[in-house]
């Protein structure tokens, strides 16, 4: 019996748990060590779950209960790749906390290690209600993560980003509702075999509930017009949190992904693909929204928030061009996109807090004390997310160009792209020669960044070149998996084939 | 079962179905809050009971073993119902709800609110 | 054994409402109850205020049946008075003077005029001297505490021994 | 009697919706308390509606559907969470921004939060 | 018989249940208002009941029970929150 | 295999000066240059091979997906580059050892100019596009390093700004040309590419294939209209200069249009873009470049005109153009980099670049004055030096062209009138520089600059020489296998001769010549007409301008993202409207065939309730306490619904959920406003009733239509195993702790946190304190109320035994943990409203963190337990055991994960209101104490 694909949701539910619990909840440092501990546990379990699910994808029968009747975990090439991604992305933001953003407030760790089990649970779940509870999960731990440190602006961010949701998982519930009232049953892949045979009338109301669905993922995505929650929330979360936010938003991307064409793809009869007409527009509006956001935006914090935009965007688009390339590409600019924004964010901590009364925002400063390094991490970093090359960002950019196909898919896809990378290019350039050179008075105040600090970013940023070196495997494993990921799910239904009498 | 304890059965529900009723007829129709007050208190205790001990024989005689439970239910309304009005009493009291015009010893509200003996306050 | 059971008719009142509850009497059900009628105590200990315990339990039993009946007959009078026209109604206030004095008693007391012949107590004084009570129809004041005292405050005296 | 049902549901849905898009916290709290009723019952009745069919084996002749019924009690429980949490949040909001306007600044022109009730006797 | 005899009392209580929400819509006096939930509170353990025999089942028992524990306490804390406004203090 | 060594060389020797730096200046410049000049000799050994047509090609595997491979050519035309890459960058690393002072960090420097000179050299030699492509944004980056350089300068950083932005958008449009090719063509193999030619110009999507090439080409090369950056670019330090304006950058531009001139030229939309936009470029730039007081300014505008008479040349589609393109690029990189050096020289040496102070430097700086009246001659075309040879060879071409058809001949009189500027702008270089009369109070008393300083200019100045009198034999295979490259086929027979004899295009020299003297003559008249127009300042511009962009895009977002929730939730609401309204409308018949259940008075009486409750809530939502009572009507209600419809378990956890809500809330209310201010406008009320309405409506209608239909569902499955494999009777609590177990972990675990943030929140938070009631009365003083704390007290015990009771049955009837959780808590908060927080707190020693902790524990490790087993997580096991007296009773591992629901729930709740009762008391305490 294999468990390692509950592995990732476990650790960090049972180590969230014993810090709660003397004798670790006595010292922080306790908490820490606990935390790395478990991160490190994560990251093996992960990189097993990753093998093996290159060789076959793994299902896990909790309760031991066949499905469709027990809950399944399916770790195939996708979720193994995305949790192993939301690890090292935890790792980067947790070790960046050790410096003493961990101590801000209390329960830090407990909340991160919380919040992975929800982002991994709902990667790995094969049934859509416990995709729910796992939505719930890394939504109220990212609520109490986003207060962490205090302070009006996360408060108010809060408030809204909190509302937003709860409307979002009102929402949710309505369309398990429709999709159960009218396919009887849970279990994602049996869902899809069931699709095609609805009479007339329950498969409308199942369109319904798969597109309430697409507005309830698309909320997490952050897909417009459901964005507004995200850019405040990401700039006024404190650094390590808005690290570890990078990955939410993939989370309903994925959703989308999993949903929208595969158990309603091409098996799907009459629904076959009934949401991508609506994503189509609202992906390039996304990006163009994140594009504008970026050119407007006053402060770093701000800026990489809206990255996070024009990320969603672009995988939105990687969704809905419906063909392996763009799923390769996607896959490819998704794990560069998470890691590198997640590094940004730290970064502009660093940075805030060596400019003094300036913060981050674009105005003149004093300079900062690490001057020379933290500009060559912003520079690395800004090249990468600029999808300048000789970093990553550039591959998987090629990739989604040339995953258009059709005159028109060319003409809006490669416009939104490319002129939003142009906004980007602009304002980065502006960011740093303002946050760099446009300074005044002489180095004060501040000490140095914790050594801790520059690991943490360095580990995420490495990613970018490793990306770009190790290029051909890594977008082979991409192909791999994005083939995979277009199939309903083989063994599952095998598996569900057997139990049946 | 028999005639006797269905009717007994029937006697209780009604009796008791009744007694809720004009508890809340009482609260609708009362003049002040004061009055009000008794309505839920003592007709809704004597017709929930009624009720519950019908269930109770109901069940003890239609299923295997004696049915009692319901007998809880009427201790703890018994417990509480007095203590519920107490607590409106005195939250009528430190609102200073105007009692029915004829009502008799008004005076007594004031030391009652702030829980003094009567002579603390002169008669007006 | 007080260390076991440091507050028995707690004890004993528990494990009559579990069994009442269970609507059993198995062997299995009465351990459980034991249990539950030990350790519930013990846990709550520290939660409890020293109450006077109860001197004549039998008197206590009469009591309570007395109390019956009157709820009974109050509910009538009260039934008719709702459904009777409401003009006729005089309702007033009046203060009961108290000879019991501890908290158990007088809690005692109060729900047990709220519970019977149009009566509702409302308040008692801070020194634990009057009781405040609001009477649906106050004919008579005088008899109407008088009766209070004799019916309900004497026995509750005897019963508590104070 | 799914005709009424359906209608409560549908009641319960405008009226929380139209409580969540109000200017304060706690309407909007009350709001997202009547929508998540709606949802449970929505939800509930996706196994349809049946009387006197309690999912205890052996106590009924026809059965409900019991899944659904099990997923409303983790969303109440859920529900629950969130609610205490945003209740909470509302506090606070109010503590650190001095209003309980959701978007932590008063609209020009708004009455005072506390104006007094004008109580009837 | 017993059948129609349940729901006549039924109907009773339901009648006490809209007299109960006739008095809470129309106050006067939030106190009013807690004293019709009060009252809804109990007959509603009546309708439970009462359903239980109707279905002759005793599932429902419990549900009397609750409802006669809590709605204790919430009456108690609404009367305690207009006397003194904290509840936990 | 050492192709790749050229690019490798260079590549690893960015790291060398940030190494060598601190062993002086002269070891760092000279370890700098060993790698680039390694890989030069690696570029000249293939020379022959080259010169013999070989195909010199290297490839290895990169990201095959995505078609990129390293791919290392070397043909006629890379190599040319190559050379003037490498060559001329030596030559300028030898010249910033002198030129950089010694605040600047020389390691840093070259460090970025090596890394600029990889890149520029990728361009040339690559084989595949992409990878081309891939080099050539390298260029952006590494010379937005290069031209902020001396980033304490705002013109440093605003021109390097400008420049990344430029040719930043062209690299974008040539990806997009690129991949376009690619496309077609099903290759980036450059041999693949360069086959396709007519592939290519048949293909509908030439047209765009050709302007993104051309704007990536024209963005880099500065032409017209994208030329204004390029004399921006000089804020950098001279060296950078002289090697952007010679050999590399704008040459890339031009670089890429040979590259594909044979695929892409040949057409009337490539002749016609291309040679007006060289021709226009070349007049610009040529005009402008006489009014410039700044020497560099006058050379960048120089570069400006010379690139597009190239471009001009490849735009006129005679392949003896091209020739004369390829021709000029050697020589105008000659000239123009030792132009730029010796301006440098001057700069270094007087301190400044304004002409108008510089006068008459003959007599201080004989040598260099020489070096650079010789390159500037050339660079008029002068006989004798290089510039005249291609200068002569371009008029002839634009003598025998037609791409303007009937138009076609102003382009050799704009070209004559043209050239007569550059002649007149190369006069003022030399006249107004080292004649003139005096200098004007120069910073500096000029001299000699130090020998190796001017030894780059030396062999550039030389070679000008050379080449102008020995072409054949100096660079005639060159230029003739570069050319090849170019045209991509057989080349013309033409002579690289001084004299050509008397004809056309010499006439057109000496006009040129004589005009251009002309005009310098008359300078003073044509600057005072100049003077008339404001100077434009290109930078200025184009930061308005970006300024312009991000202030507009500010506004957009600021009235767009405008922080109001009330906005962003009436949008999340619309839009799932829409999304499911629209199916609806395909629904033809709304009910469906299943038998519906007859309504009788009762249910009608409770729907009433339901209705007027929630309408309530709604009518009175500003008066919270009044709303707080009718929600809870409605709870309460629902709850009864959920009986009614044989969902008991349901109906008891509604029930206790709706206790501690409320109590809940009115903790909340305590510390808020009571009312809720008339502050929606009727417009705001009315449109969000109107979407609430109708949102309703199609959820009531969805709900009827799902309701009413059959469903065929999973569900039999539980009731038919509950008991066989879950041990338990009752089929909703089996499926909670066991069929679906895993939901519930989650569930509890989303409790458990909610508590902990809720923790957090509570956790130093100040309070708005009511000292009154809401009607301004003040508070009892009794806080405790005596009978309430009697009865409590008495209530406790019974409350915690109906828990353990309703715990206890849950597996087989309802209850289960979460409910008897909910009823213990709710227990001990009624002890807390009874005893208050005080009474409590040396009374109940519960660490509710604790508990949460425990219990979550306690309910995960029962589900490992199964692994002991070999079973996966949370498989649950049961038994039934027979002991004397008791008899038989179960034992389920369901009911240790049930204990753990039982202790989450309580812990959580507990540590929510408890929690926040205490914070509150203990923060009224300190208050009233600072009153
Ligand atoms: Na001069
Ligand atoms: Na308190």
């Amino acid at each position: 019996m294999q468990h390692w694909a509950v592995l990732p949701i476990l650790i960090p539910l049972l180590s969230a748990t014993l810090m709660l619990l003397p004798p670790l909840a006595r010292t922080i440092r306790r908490q820490r060590i606990t935390s790395m501990i478990s991160l490190v546990l994560m990251l093996g379990s992960a990189l097993v779950l990753f093998h093996l699910s290159t060789e076959a994808t793994q299902l896990y029968q909790l309760g031991d209960w066949q499905p469709p009747f027990g809950i399944l975990l399916v770790a195939d090439r996708v979720s193994a790749l995305l949790v192993l991604l939301t690890t090292v992305l935890a790792t980067g933001a947790v070790l960046y906390s050790l410096a003493g953003d961990d101590n801000q407030g209390k329960y830090f760790h407990s909340l991160m290690m919380f919040q992975l089990m929800g982002v991994n649970g709902a990667f790995l779940t094969g049934d859509i209600f416990n995709l729910f509870v796992f939505f719930e999960v890394l939504l109220i731990a990212s609520y109490a993560l986003l207060i962490h440190g205090g302070g009006k602006q996360k408060t108010q961010a809060n408030v809204h980003y909190i509302v937003l949701n709860l409307i979002g998982s009102a929402f949710f519930l309505f369309a398990l509702g429709m999709l159960y009232g009218t396919l009887g049953t849970l279990n994602m892949a049996q869902m899809s075999t069931r699709i095609a045979d609805l009479s007339p009338g329950a498969s409308i109301l199942a369109e319904a509930g798969a597109l309430l669905l697409l507005v309830v993922f698309g909320l997490k995505a952050a897909m417009m017009p459901l964005h507004f929650w995200l850019p405040k929330a990401y700039a006024s979360a404190s650094a390590p949190v808005a690290a570890m936010f990078a990955i939410m938003t993939k989370v309903g991307i994925y959703s989308i992904f999993r949903v929208h064409t595969v158990v309603f793809g091409e098996h799907a009869g009459d629904l076959a693909y009934i949401a991508i007409p609506w994503i189509w527009p609202l992906a390039l509006l996304t990006l163009v929204i994140g594009a504008v956001g970026v050119l407007a935006a006053p402060s770093l914090r701000t800026l990489v928030a809206n990255l996070i935009l024009i990320s969603a965007g672009t995988l939105l688009v990687a969704v809905v061009l419906l063909n392996t390339q763009a799923v390769i590409g996607g896959l490819y600019y998704l794990v560069h996109t998470t890691l590198v924004t997640g590094a940004l964010f730290l970064l502009a901590d660093l940075i805030a807090q060596q400019r003094g009364q300036a913060t981050d925002r674009f105005v003149v400063s004093r300079p900062m004390k690490q001057a020379p390094l933290l500009g060559l991490l912003f520079f690395i970093g800004a090249v990468t997310v600029a999808g300048l090359p000789p970093l990553s960002g550039f591959v998987g950019k090629a990739l989604l160009l040339q995953a258009a196909e059709t005159a028109t898919q060319m003409g809006w896809v490669w416009s939104s792209i490319l002129l939003s990378s142009l906004a980007v290019i602009i304002a980065l350039s502006r960011a740093g020669t303002n946050l760099f050179w446009h300074v005044s008075g002489n180095k004060t105040g501040t000490e140095n960044a914790r050594p801790i600090q520059i690991i943490a970013i360095v580990l995420l940023l490495l990613a970018s070149p490793a990306l770009v070196i190790f290029g051909g495997p890594a977008t082979e494993f991409a192909e791999a998996a994005a083939l995979q990921m277009q199939q309903m799910y083989p063994e599952v239904q095998t598996l569900i084939a057997e139990g049946q009498p | 079962m028999s005639l006797f304890v269905e009717w007994l059965v029937i006697i209780l529900l009604i009796l008791g179905a009744f007694f809720l009723m004009v508890g809340s007829i009482g609260l609708a129709k009362l003049p002040d809050f004061y009055t009000r007050l008794h309505a839920p208190t003592k007709a809704s205790t004597l017709g929930i009971g009624a009720v519950l001990i019908a269930s109770s024989i109901y069940f003890s005689v239609n299923q295997e073993g004696i049915s009692v439970k319901e007998l809880v239910i009427t201790l703890f309304l018994f417990i509480t119902a007095p203590i519920t009005a107490h607590m409106m009493g005195k939250a009528a009291m430190h609102k200073e709800k105007q009692a029915l015009d004829r009502t008799q010893n008004q005076h007594l509200q004031e030391p009652a609110r702030n829980r003094l003996p009567p002579e603390a306050t002169e008669q007006p | 054994m007080k260390r076991i059971l440091p507050f028995p008719y707690l004890s004993m009142i528990l494990l009559a409402v579990w069994l009442l509850m269970n609507n059993s009497i198995s062997a299995g059900n009465i351990l459980l109850g034991l249990i539950f009628a030990v350790l519930i105590p013990l846990g709550t200990a520290s939660m409890r205020k020293t109450q006077p315990t109860l001197k004549k339990p039998l008197t206590a039993a009469r009591y309570l049946l007395m109390l019956m009946g009157d709820i009974i007959v109050s509910n009538v009078e009260v039934a008719i008075q709702v459904l009777g026209p409401v003009r006729k109604i005089t309702p007033g206030f009046i203060a009961i003077p108290l000879d019991i004095t501890l908290d158990l008693p007088i809690t005692l007391l109060a729900s047990s005029i709220s519970l019977t012949p149009g009566t509702v107590s409302l308040e008692v004084s801070e020194d634990r001297q009057w009781l405040y009570v609001h009477v649906l129809n106050l004919t008579n004041e005088a008899d109407t505490i008088a009766r209070i005292k004799q019916r309900y405050e004497s026995p509750l005296k005897e019963i508590f021994g104070c | 009697m799914e005709a009424i049902f359906a209608f409560c549901v549908g009641l319960l849905t405008a009226c929380g919706l139209f409580l969540t898009l109000r200017g304060r916290t706690f309407p909007v709290v009350v709001g997202i308390t009547l929508l998540s009723y709606a949802v449970n019952l929505f939800l509930f009745s996706s196994g349809r509606l049946l009387i006197n069919g309690a999912t205890i084996l052996g106590q009924s002749e026809q059965y409900a559907d019991p899944l659904p019924q099990a997923l409303v009690l983790t969303a109440i429980v859920i529900g629950f969470a969130m609610t205490a949490f945003v209740v909470i949040l509302a506090i606070r909001a109010r503590s650190d921004l001095g209003n309980d306007h959701v978007d932590g600044r008063n609209p020009p022109g708004a009455g005072l939060p506390s104006d007094r009730l004008k109580e009837k006797n | 018989m017993l059948e129609i005899v349940v729901l006549i009392s039924c109907t009773f209580v339901g009648i006490g249940l809209l007299l109960n929400l006739w008095r809470l819509l129309k106050g006067p006096s939030v106190l009013d208002r807690v004293l019709a939930l009060d009252t809804m509170y109990i007959n509603s353990i009546a309708l439970i009941v009462l359903l239980g025999l109707y279905f002759g089942s005793p599932l429902y028992f419990e549900g009397a029970l609750l409802i006669a524990m809590l709605g204790f306490v919430s009456t108690a804390a609404l009367c305690k929150y207009l006397v003194r406004g904290d509840l936990i203090e | 295999m050492s192709l790749f060594w050229i690019l490798l060389l260079p590549l690893l020797g960015t790291v060398v000066p940030l190494l060598t730096e601190r062993f002086g200046r002269t070891v760092c410049a000279f370890s700098t240059a060993a790698l680039p000049a390694l890989a030069l000799v690696l570029v000249l050994l293939q020379m022959p091979a080259v010169f013999d047509g070989e195909a010199v090609v290297a490839t290895a595997p990169w990201i095959p997906l995505l078609g990129l491979e390293l791919s290392v050519h070397l043909d006629g035309l890379a190599l040319l580059f190559a050379m003037l890459v490498l060559g001329i960058g030596l030559l300028i690393i030898l010249y910033a050892r002198y030129y950089l002072s010694d605040k600047d960090s020389m390691g840093l420097f070259y460090a970025y100019l090596i890394l600029f000179m990889t890149a520029m050299l990728g361009i040339v030699v690559s084989h595949n596009l992409l990878q081309m492509w891939v080099f050539w944004e390298m260029t952006s980056v590494s010379s937005f390093l290069l031209i902020s350089f001396w980033n304490h300068n705002t013109d440093a950083r605003k021109g390097a700004r400008m420049a990344m932005t430029v040719t930043g958008l062209g690299g974008l449009a040539l990806l997009a040309g690129v991949i376009l090719i690619g496309n077609i063509v099903g290759s980036y193999d450059l041999t693949a590419v360069l086959n396709s030619g007519d592939l290519l110009r048949e293909h509908a999507a030439y047209p765009v294939i050709v302007i993104l090439v051309l704007l990536g080409a024209f963005t880099k090369s500065a032409q017209f209209p994208f030329h204004f950056w390029l004399p921006y670019a000089m804020a950098a330090p001279t060296p950078v200069s002289a090697y952007l304006h010679s050999a590399t950058m704008v040459k890339a531009g031009i670089f890429l249009m040979a590259r594909f001139y044979p695929v892409l030229s040949g057409t009337e939309l490539w002749f016609v873009i291309v040679s007006l936009t060289g021709l226009t470029t070349l007049l610009i730039g040529a005009y402008t470049a006489l009014f410039k007081h700044d020497l560099k300014g006058l050379l960048a505008y120089s570069t400006v005109s010379h690139l597009g008479l190239i471009t001009l040349l490849l735009g006129m589609g005679s392949d003896m153009a091209a020739v004369a393109a390829v021709f000029h690029i050697i020589n105008h990189a000659i000239f123009k980099a030792s132009l730029f050096m010796a301006a440098g020289i001057i700069d270094h040496e007087t301190g400044t670049r304004d002409m108008r102070r510089l006068n008459g430097l003959w007599k201080y700086m004989p040598y260099t004055a020489t070096l650079a009246m010789v390159a500037a001659a050339s660079m008029a075309g002068v006989p004798l030096l290089n510039g005249f040879l291609s200068k002569e060879m371009f008029f002839a071409e634009t003598l025998d062209q037609s791409s303007l058809g009937s138009l076609s001949w102003m382009i050799p009189v704009l070209a004559t009138v043209g050239t007569a500027f550059s002649v007149a702008y190369s006069l003022r270089f030399i006249h107004d520089v080292f004649f003139n009369g005096e200098p004007v109070d120069l910073p500096k008393t000029p001299h000699e600059p130090p020998r190796y300083m001017r030894l780059p200019i030396d062999i550039l100045v030389a070679l000008c020489l050379l080449v102008g009198i020995w072409p054949a034999l100096l660079i005639g295979d060159l230029l003739a296998t570069a050319a090849g490259a170019v045209v991509g086929g057989d080349l013309p027979d033409y002579g690289l001769y001084i004299w050509h004899g008397f004809n056309l295009p010499l006439l057109m020299s000496a006009l040129a010549m004589t005009g251009g003297a002309y005009v310098y003559i008359s300078r003073e008249k044509l600057f005072t007409f100049q003077s008339q127009f404001p100077e434009a300042n290109a930078n200025l511009i184009f930061d308005k301008s970006v300024k312009w962009v991000m202030k507009h895009c500010a506004t957009f977002i600021d009235w767009f993202e405008n922080g109001s929730l009330q906005r962003y939730s009436f949008l999340l609401i619309l839009f799932a409207l829409v999304l499911l309204g629209l199916p609806l409308i395909d629904l033809n018949t709304t009910a469906g065939l299943r038998p519906q259940i007859p309504v009788d008075a009762v249910m009608l009486s409770g729907a009433a309730l339901l209705a007027v409750s929630a309408l309530g809530t709604v009518i009175w939502h500003r008066k919270r306490l009044i709303a707080l009572l009718m929600l809870s009507v409605v709870g309460l209600i629902v709850s009864l619904a959920f009986a009614l419809f044989s969902a008991p378990d349901l109906a008891l956890t509604q029930l206790s959920v709706e206790v501690v809500t409320i109590i809940l809330l009115l903790l909340a209310l305590f510390f808020l406003p009571q009312n809720t201010p008339k502050e929606s406008s009727p417009r705001r009320v009315a449109r969000d009733l109107t979407i609430a309405a109708i949102f309703g409506g199609i959820i009531g209608t969805i709900n009827y239509a799902l309701i009413t239909r059959p469903l065929d569902s999973i569900s039999e499955f539980f009731l038919a195993n509950a008991k066989t494999g879950g041990g338990g009777t009752n089929v909703v609590n089996v499926i909670l702790v066991d069929f679906r177990g895993f939901d519930t972990l989650g569930e509890i675990t989303v409790l458990g946190i909610a508590a902990l943030g809720i923790y957090k929140l509570i956790a130093r938070m100040g309070l708005f304190k009511p000292t009154s009631d809401d009607y301004g009365r003040p508070w009892t003083e009794d806080k405790h109320p005596m009978m309430l704390s009697v009865i409590s007290q008495g209530l406790l015990p019974l409350a915690l035994l109906v828990s353990a009771y309703i715990f206890l049955r849950g597996h087989n009837l309802p209850g289960g943990g979460f409910i008897a959780g909910l009823v213990t808590s709710i227990a001990i908060i009624q002890q807390y409203m009874a005893h208050g927080v005080d009474w409590l707190k040396d009374r109940l020693k519960l660490d509710y963190q604790k508990v949460i902790g425990s219990g979550l524990l306690i309910a995960t490790l029962t589900g490992v337990g199964s692994w002991a087993f070999g079973y996966p997580f949370l498989t649950s096991w049961y038994d039934y055991w027979t002991w004397p007296v008791i008899g038989e009773f179960e034992v389920a591992s369901a009911i240790a994960f049930d204990l753990g629901v039982y202790l989450t729930v309580v812990g959580a709740t507990m540590l929510i209101l408890a929690n926040l009762g205490q914070h509150t008391t203990t923060e009224r305490a300190r208050e009233t104490e600072h009153q």
